[in-house]
């Protein structure tokens, strides 16, 4: 029995067979990673680069991120304080979930992009105050829709501009690469 | 055994001095022809196995299922809780387990490399037995190990490989060098199992058929016996003999260390690298006089190859590790209770008299007092089912050892409000499963390849005669090639 | 590939004159043994309850505990002064080198041994080899019915099964004011803030501060004088002073 | 609706849930779908990420410490002191730092529940229209004297606003009470005041500014008063780096927590309280000449010795202490008062502050400061008072019967009946946010907001010098659907009309807060003062109450006290048997912190028990019964009898066992159900001249089940007592 699945499997036929099978079980792996890395499904599309177009900074929306761990998502009040004044507001398709969500008082249910697992403890403020720019991690916001990361959020990441960052100064190095930094 | 003498054509050492007795009494002496004897070590790997056999491996498989498939994997699911660890006793039976296993496995190589360095010849026919005895028994510590972890399946992070965290395995940990001590002893241990097998293989190779031809096809590795093959064999198994060694030492050493290199009241003592070796070496005996007792009793022929002799050569070397052990415990003990520390006096007090006390005083017993009373008697050391008493209970009393060093140690430390007791949970099924699965690969193992290295054994038929100096009788070897 | 070890971070010195950086001073005279520093740990840190059966077995998941002896025989049995007991922070930890996968370390910018939550494989060693015994292991994953995990500290990790865990001495409160400080462009004050336990502490027994500065109110007080180090003996530089007193 | 209570909408619960999950989950693919609802509407001083404080009061206990709960997206995170706040100073006990184990407790009520029948397990859930009805429907087709309130104790607005409707209404007067005070024996202090001082009020004794202080019986660093004030007192005590070490002296039968830190620790004979106070005095009185004051001149303090198994020598060497030292110091409490003989204890004890003279100074003894809405001390209802409303429920004179904040089923001893004469209440409604005991047998249950979501504030009682108003201010939005019981008694009262109506003219429960606090607005010795009521209420919230920045106490006046006799009589027990019975209050638990897992969790501080119920018994006496740790007894009082595991424990008298009051709910959610034994069901009806339960004054037997319970303990049995690590140690 077994030697005659192994006999099939030897003649060209069989061979093309574990070939493809090879081949489905590496591209659904590789697409089971692929979906990982893509922006999620959001209640709204939000275009990114229209409003980053019409000049509204990242902090407008944002404003934690330069006060304290998270940058946060806007209120829906402050949506709604710009787009209650705009016409299209009212006759969008695209912006009919936000105009319910405001009229229905119901929170709209944002799925977050830009994450780190739990046990890291992220801080916008520091890397603000450091100088860091937000394209540095979130990518060039005004190329995007959807927010999507430019990269994996990963420690090796992470450590290699905190690295970069300290340069030749020691206590920076000792602070920027030590475990608690980041994880307690 | 009723062998026709006239096929006997190697024996001509036996026939120039006629003395029977030798010859019943050692194997190198009563050669067989060559043919037969390959004959009766297939057919008693071949033997079609009885209903008995068959119930047993059930017994074991479901030993195995239960206790360590599922069990493992309803621990990992629920975490360590269903197990008995607690604080202060964080490591168990687990580990007791891990270095149970690793001492078992020390006597494969004790006998099978330490013994054919120095030549002792009564090691030919069962090295196998105990080389495969290393192997499987370094399967089961390294079950146990895992099982000890808390997030098991992260521990492929104890290795060193290069990553973008810039993370590597402490160095200066013992469990890192432990980890590495184990897995380089699995790989040689395993390769110098195979080494001498080849040419068994090869043999098997030629007297079977069907899918059995297949699969010693490929492990044989084309071996033909010819001169060119035999010498690069000897030579590679020469290498790996000598190399072995101090690689058997340093594990069992390095495992020492764990506790050794740790700050807790009768752990930091600096003769627990050749304490641990010697009890290794105890457990190990036992167990391989245990499996040859077993293998003697069930399997075909084998009542040829494994004779009283052996028993008595073995039992010989276990009442000196037992005097080594009961040496090196004395001065363990000794000096830690001179050493007057209060917690080391507190925690020598709670072994014998806490209420694991009993297990102490078994310890001593099982691993000083029987062997002693029972291995000086040539006649009781060659009884077979008498010295495979003696074996397990060493092997409990080492089990006990290991027991008491670790969650009974652990009792006891520096902080007195947080001394309990260590209760077992889940490790008895888990244990039982590592012990059933050890059976289980040997007694698979003695279906699939020969247990006998017949050609070690017809090679040492060869060398061997009775020579008479004045009136005794001595069996000499000579040199081979 | 460049580890961090070759980033040439400074060696830990083992010298005694290592004073560390924070440090504790703990009153046992004082102390009264209300359990609000444990219960304070315990909410700020996330602890996990075990129940009966559990606790009773050794496994609690106290980050302080308060231990209590008895001297002589009714009826002039005294009770010991209390003697809180969490993470000495030691300056050479005993635990620190056994750790195979580095989950414990030292942290060379904050002077603590560092329990790295989501670098342990559960190996229980350095618990093991605490001579203090503060360590906690998750044994399981201990249930937090809901809502029960809405009080749940965002600072601090919630830890599942497998892990070690120990005092931190607070280390998300020590970020937080210095992150606070920071971007107040200033240095942490002493007294700015506290860890939890010396925070709730109704009879002010527990101080915490920086040991490495002469003119801070823990610097002082440890230098008062008759206070002790727990297991000095052991040379693992703690960083917890008691004072017995009586 | 005032501007601060539009706070309530926008504390919305944001995102709670999607948080939690985030925290939960980790960063697997499925934490990339973790959800996260904004706010609707962020409030301006808030920044996701960062925390926001809110000022409270604590309600786990009528003490009244001041409370700031750091709250992050509208979840309450942590409890902390109020280090403004004049009782506490930041600091918090135990119980304290678990109110948010409450707060989001599981077992919690979730909704306005209507029972099918009394007693009967299933509930209909109900709408608060319903639920007001009902209420309105209870005050209006009653006669007014036939409805009571029963209160928890602690003095805080929904009592004012419901004497305030009692006294419009002519209804009974609310009825305050609370284990806790039971265990305090709070009428006893309070009648030995009056009797001594001529003022009815709560002695307040400065632990903290004396010498030496002796303590007969009073547990006040555990649960009695103010355990967070009296603990800092306690620590001013034993300052040794500002003043020379003071001592401390406790006299009582089984050590307590207490007892634990006294530099000498007296097991006396129980009853004999009186008169070892007596006979110090006496010898105390000899120490420092002059002549012998009458209140002492009676006692033989050799009799004393031997009646109460403390040595004379003893009794003479801390007679030398306490005349030595200037202002020494001496509390009554907790158990001793307890007793059939507790009124005079109490002023034997406070005769013997008078012989020390330290009435009004610093280190001594004053009376409570009054909170500054208050005229008079108003104190929680005596066992004895409680036992005159069962009556008159047996009596059929009460039909509806409301409970708030107090759980009579358990707290009070079962031989006071109450369960019994609830059967004659033809409605009781209850308040309560747990599925307690009293819940269970209620026909409604209307449940309260928990004391972090609701508005209020809370007199201080005692503790601190300056006159407190705590004020309470809800942290975070309602949970569940539940409502402020001052909010539907309002609206109940509206919808009833009449009286009722006119008694509670306002529109909600911060309307009537503001109503009570307006008078402070602008007094001059404020802590806060503004210029209009919003401002000022603003103020009260933010800071967490109001007080005054004078001292408050009073001095009381030691003017014939010395003069007086007080019968120096050992105390009556109850029952048959050979035991002393002392039930005690759980230091951790005490009365309802059982439905709190890390209560629970929490080492006993004398026995590091966790979990459970224990008996204590002498290592002697446990020798001699042939009983060890953790073999369960049957104890068998008077009154009734319950079974329990032993704790061999080396401090206590061999003739007494004690028991931790605070376990053994029947209901009361997963983690307190089922769990221990409640030793007040072994308490007669026995009171002492005061009105308080004589708890302390039962005797028991005691016998040994064979069966065995093994305790929870925190601490090693082999290592603390050495037992099992071989024979000797």
């Amino acid at each position: 029995m077994i030697k005659r699945i192994f006999d099939w499997l030897k003649q060209p036929l069989g061979l093309i067979a574990v070939g493809i099978a090879v081949l489905a079980l590496f591209s659904l792996a590789a697409y089971g990673i692929y979906t990982t890395q893509q922006p999620p499904e959001q209640p709204i599309q939000f275009p990114h680069q229209t409003h980053v177009a019409f000049g509204i900074q990242c902090l407008y929306c944002h404003p934690g991120a330069a006060k304290g761990p998270a940058a946060g998502i806007p209120s829906q009040a402050k949506c709604w304080g710009c787009h209650n004044q705009i016409a299209k507001t009212q006759t969008s398709l695209l912006l009919a979930p936000l105009k319910d969500a405001v009229t229905s008082g119901t929170p709209i249910e944002w799925v977050p992009v830009a994450q780190v697992p739990d046990f890291v403890q992220f801080n916008h403020r520091a890397h603000i105050a450091a100088g860091k720019n937000c394209e540095d991690c979130h990518g060039d916001m005004s190329k995007v829709t959807i927010a999507q990361n430019p990269q994996v959020f990963n420690m090796g990441w992470c450590l290699n501009c905190h690295v970069e960052t300290a340069g030749q100064d020691h206590e920076k190095l000792v602070k920027l690469s030590d475990c608690g930094t980041c994880h307690y | 055994m009723a062998y026709e003498k006239k096929h006997a054509e190697h024996a001509h050492a036996a026939h120039a001095h006629g003395e029977e007795h030798f010859r019943e009494k050692h194997l190198m002496l009563d050669p067989l022809p060559r043919g037969q004897m390959n004959d009766m070590v297939m057919e008693s790997m071949m033997e079609k196995p009885t209903w008995k056999f068959w119930v047993v491996i059930a017994i074991l498989s479901a030993i195995v299922a239960y206790g360590l498939v599922y069990s493992w994997a309803k621990m990992i699911a629920e975490g360590l809780g269903i197990a008995g660890v607690n604080r202060p006793a964080y490591w168990g039976i687990f580990l007791v387990n891990t270095v149970f296993w690793i001492g078992i496995s020390h006597a494969g190589t004790f006998i099978s490399a330490i013994l054919r360095v120095f030549k002792a010849e009564f090691r030919r026919p069962f090295t196998r037995a105990a080389e495969l005895m290393t192997t499987f028994g370094l399967v089961q510590a390294g079950f146990s190990i895992f099982m000890h972890m808390g997030r098991v399946w992260l521990s492929y992070w104890l290795m060193p490989y290069p990553n973008q965290r810039m993370l590597w395995p402490n160095l200066h940990s013992p469990l890192t060098w432990d980890l590495l001590a184990i897995t380089t002893y699995l790989l040689s241990s395993t390769m110098y199992l195979f080494l001498p097998l080849i040419p068994d293989l090869a043999m098997a190779r030629d007297r079977s058929t069907g899918w059995r031809k297949n699969f010693y096809k490929i492990l044989a590795l084309g071996f033909r016996g010819t001169e060119g093959e035999w010498t690069h064999l000897r030579n590679a198994m020469n290498i790996f003999a000598f190399a072995i060694i101090p690689v058997m030492f340093s594990v069992h050493t390095i495992v020492s260390w764990d506790f050794a290199a740790a700050t807790r009241p009768g752990w930091s003592s600096t003769i627990f690298g050749p304490y641990f070796v010697v009890g290794a070496l105890h457990s190990g005996m036992g167990a391989v006089i245990v499996v040859l007792a077993v293998i003697r009793a069930t399997m075909k022929h084998m009542k040829y190859f494994i004779r009283a002799e052996h028993f008595d050569a073995i039992g010989k070397l276990m009442l000196i590790i037992s005097m080594a052990w009961a040496y090196f415990f004395f001065n363990d003990y000794m000096v830690q209770w001179y050493g007057g520390d209060k917690w080391t006096k507190q925690l020598l007090h709670f072994h014998e008299a806490g209420p694991m006390g009993w297990m102490w005083f078994a310890m001593l017993i099982f691993n000083i007092v029987i062997p002693w009373a029972i291995l000086w008697n040539p006649k009781w050391r060659s009884t077979p089912w008498l010295v495979s008493i003696v074996g397990i209970l060493i092997n409990v009393g080492m089990w006990f050892e290991r027991y008491i060093i670790i969650p009974v140690s652990l009792t006891i430390n520096r902080m007195p409000f947080t001394w309990r007791l260590y209760k077992p949970g889940v490790e008895i099924p888990l244990g039982l499963g590592t012990l059933a699965f050890f059976i289980l690969l040997y007694m698979i193992a003695s279906k699939l390849i020969p247990l006998i290295p017949v050609w070690e054994v017809q090679e040492g038929q060869m060398a061997h005669e009775l020579k008479k100096f004045g009136r005794e009788t001595v069996v000499t070897v000579s040199e081979l090639e | 590939m460049a580890t961090l070890a070759d980033l040439k971070i400074s060696e830990v010195k083992l010298s005694e004159e290592q004073t560390g950086k924070w440090g504790m001073v703990i009153d046992q005279d004082i102390c009264t043994g209300c359990q609000a520093c444990v219960a304070a740990c315990a909410m700020e840190n996330n602890l996990s309850f075990v129940g009966e059966v559990d606790s009773g077995y050794g496994r609690s998941m106290h980050w302080i505990r308060i231990e209590r002896f008895w001297e002589g025989a009714y009826p002039e049995v005294k009770m010991t002064p209390n003697q809180p007991m969490m993470c000495q922070q030691c300056g050479s930890a005993p635990c620190e080198p056994v750790c195979p996968a580095y989950a414990t370390m030292h942290s060379q910018a904050e002077q603590l041994n560092l329990q790295v939550y989501n670098r342990c494989v559960g190996t229980r060693y350095c618990a093991n080899n605490c001579p203090y015994q503060v360590r906690s292991f998750n044994w399981r994953d201990y249930e937090r019915p809901e809502p029960l995990s809405n009080q749940l500290n965002p600072d601090v990790t919630v830890r599942r099964r497998g892990v070690m865990e120990k005092c931190t001495f607070c280390i998300q409160r020590i970020h937080k004011a210095q992150d606070k400080a920071k971007s107040e462009g200033r240095e942490v004050v002493d007294g700015e803030f506290t860890t939890a336990c010396a925070q709730a502490c109704p009879a002010n027994a527990i101080t915490f501060g920086r040991v490495d500065d002469p003119e801070s109110l823990v610097s002082q007080l440890a230098h008062r004088g008759h206070g002790v180090k727990h297991l000095e003996e052991l040379g693992a530089l703690p960083s917890v002073t008691y004072f017995k007193g009586g | 609706m005032s501007e601060q209570f539009s706070r309530r909408d926008f504390l919305k619960l944001a995102g709670v849930g999607a948080a939690t999950t985030a925290i939960l989950t980790g960063c697997g693919p499925a934490s990339r779908y973790v959800k996260r609802e904004p706010y609707m509407q962020m409030p301006e001083y808030n920044y996701n990420g960062q925390s926001t404080y809110y000022a409270t009061t604590c309600r786990e206990c009528a003490a009244g410490c001041g409370l700031v709960v750091r709250t992050s997206q509208g979840r309450a995170i942590k409890t902390e002191g109020n280090a403004n706040h004049p009782l506490n100073l930041g600091k918090t006990c135990a119980r304290g730092q678990a109110t948010l184990q409450g707060l989001y407790n599981p077992d919690r009520v979730t909704n306005p529940m209507k029972r099918a029948s009394r007693g009967a397990d299933s509930t209909q859930a109900m709408d608060w229209e319903a639920a007001i009805q009902a209420v309105a429907d209870a005050l209006k087709n009653n006669k007014p004297e036939e409805i009571a309130f029963l209160m928890g104790m602690a003095p805080d607005h929904l009592f004012d606003l419901v004497t305030d409707l009692a006294k419009a209404t002519g209804m009974n007067a609310p009825v305050r009470f609370g284990a806790l005070g039971m265990f305090d024996a709070r009428a006893t202090l309070s009648k030995a005041a009056e009797n001594l001082f001529g003022q009815a009020s709560l002695p307040f004794f400065d632990v903290g500014g004396a010498q030496v202080v002796f303590s007969f019986g009073a547990n006040f660093l555990e649960t009695w008063l103010s355990p967070v004030s009296y603990t800092r007192g306690f620590a001013g005590l034993r300052e040794a780096q500002t003043k020379q070490r003071g001592k401390f002296v406790q006299f009582e039968s089984r050590m307590s927590m207490t007892g634990g830190k006294a530099d000498e620790w007296l097991p006396l004979r129980p009853g004999t309280e009186a008169l070892v106070a007596l006979a110090i005095g006496r010898l105390a009185a000899e120490i420092l000449g002059g002549s012998m004051p009458r209140v002492f001149a009676s006692v033989d303090p050799k009799d004393a010795a031997t009646k109460s198994g403390i040595k004379l020598e003893t009794l003479e060497h801390l007679a030398e202490m306490f005349a030595s030292s200037n202002g020494a110091l001496a509390i009554p409490g907790g158990a001793a008062l307890g007793q059939s003989n507790g009124l005079a204890v109490a002023e034997a004890v406070l005769a013997l502050n008078a012989l020390s003279g330290n009435f009004g100074k610093p280190g001594g003894v004053y009376l409570s400061a009054l909170a500054p809405n208050q005229t008079e001390y108003n104190r929680p209802a005596s066992a004895r008072e409680m036992q005159a409303l069962v009556q008159n429920m047996f009596d059929g004179k009460i039909k509806v019967l409301f409970v708030h904040g107090v759980n009579p089923l358990f707290e009070l001893p079962a031989s006071l009946e109450f369960g019994g004469a609830s059967k004659y209440v033809s409605q009781i409604i209850s308040f309560a946010s747990f599925p307690d005991e009293t819940a269970r047998e209620a026909d409604f249950i209307f449940p309260d907001h928990h004391g972090l979501e609701s508005w209020g504030y809370q007199r201080v009682a005692t503790g601190s010098a300056q006159p407190v108003l705590s004020g309470a201010q809800p942290v975070v939005s309602p949970y569940y659907n539940t409502r402020a019981t001052a909010d539907v008694l309002i609206a109940a009262a509206q919808l009833a009309g009449g009286s009722f109506a006119a008694a509670l003219p306002f529109k909600d429960e911060v309307e009537f807060l503001q109503s009570k606090i307006a008078s402070l607005m602008s007094e001059a010795d404020g802590s806060i003062s503004g210029p209009d009521i919003a401002t000022f209420m603003a103020y009260f919230q933010q800071h967490g109450g109001y007080w005054k920045l004078t001292d408050g106490r009073g001095a009381p006046s030691a003017e014939d006290m010395l003069n007086r006799t007080i019968a120096a009589e050992e105390a009556e027990f109850a029952g048959e048997g050979e035991f002393f019975f002392v039930p005690f209050v759980s230091p951790t638990l005490a009365e309802a912190g059982a439905n709190k897992p890390w209560l629970q969790e929490l080492a006993d501080p004398t026995t590091t028990v966790m979990w459970n119920t224990w008996v204590e018994m002498n290592s002697e006496t446990a020798h001699e019964l042939g009983i060890e740790n953790d073999d369960m007894v049957k104890i068998v009082s008077e009154a009734g009898e319950l079974e329990a595991p032993v704790y061999v424990y080396p401090a206590i008298r061999p003739d007494t066992i004690a028991m931790p009051f605070g376990q053994g709910h029947t209901a009361f959610g997963r983690y307190a159900e089922g769990r221990g034994v409640n030793p007040a069901d072994l308490l007669g009806s026995h009171f002492n001249e005061a009105g308080d339960l004589a708890f302390a004054g039962m005797k028991v037997k005691v016998t040994k089940t064979g069966e065995k319970k093994l305790l929870s303990r925190l601490e090693s049995v082999m290592g603390v007592y050495g037992i099992g690590l071989g024979e000797e140690k």
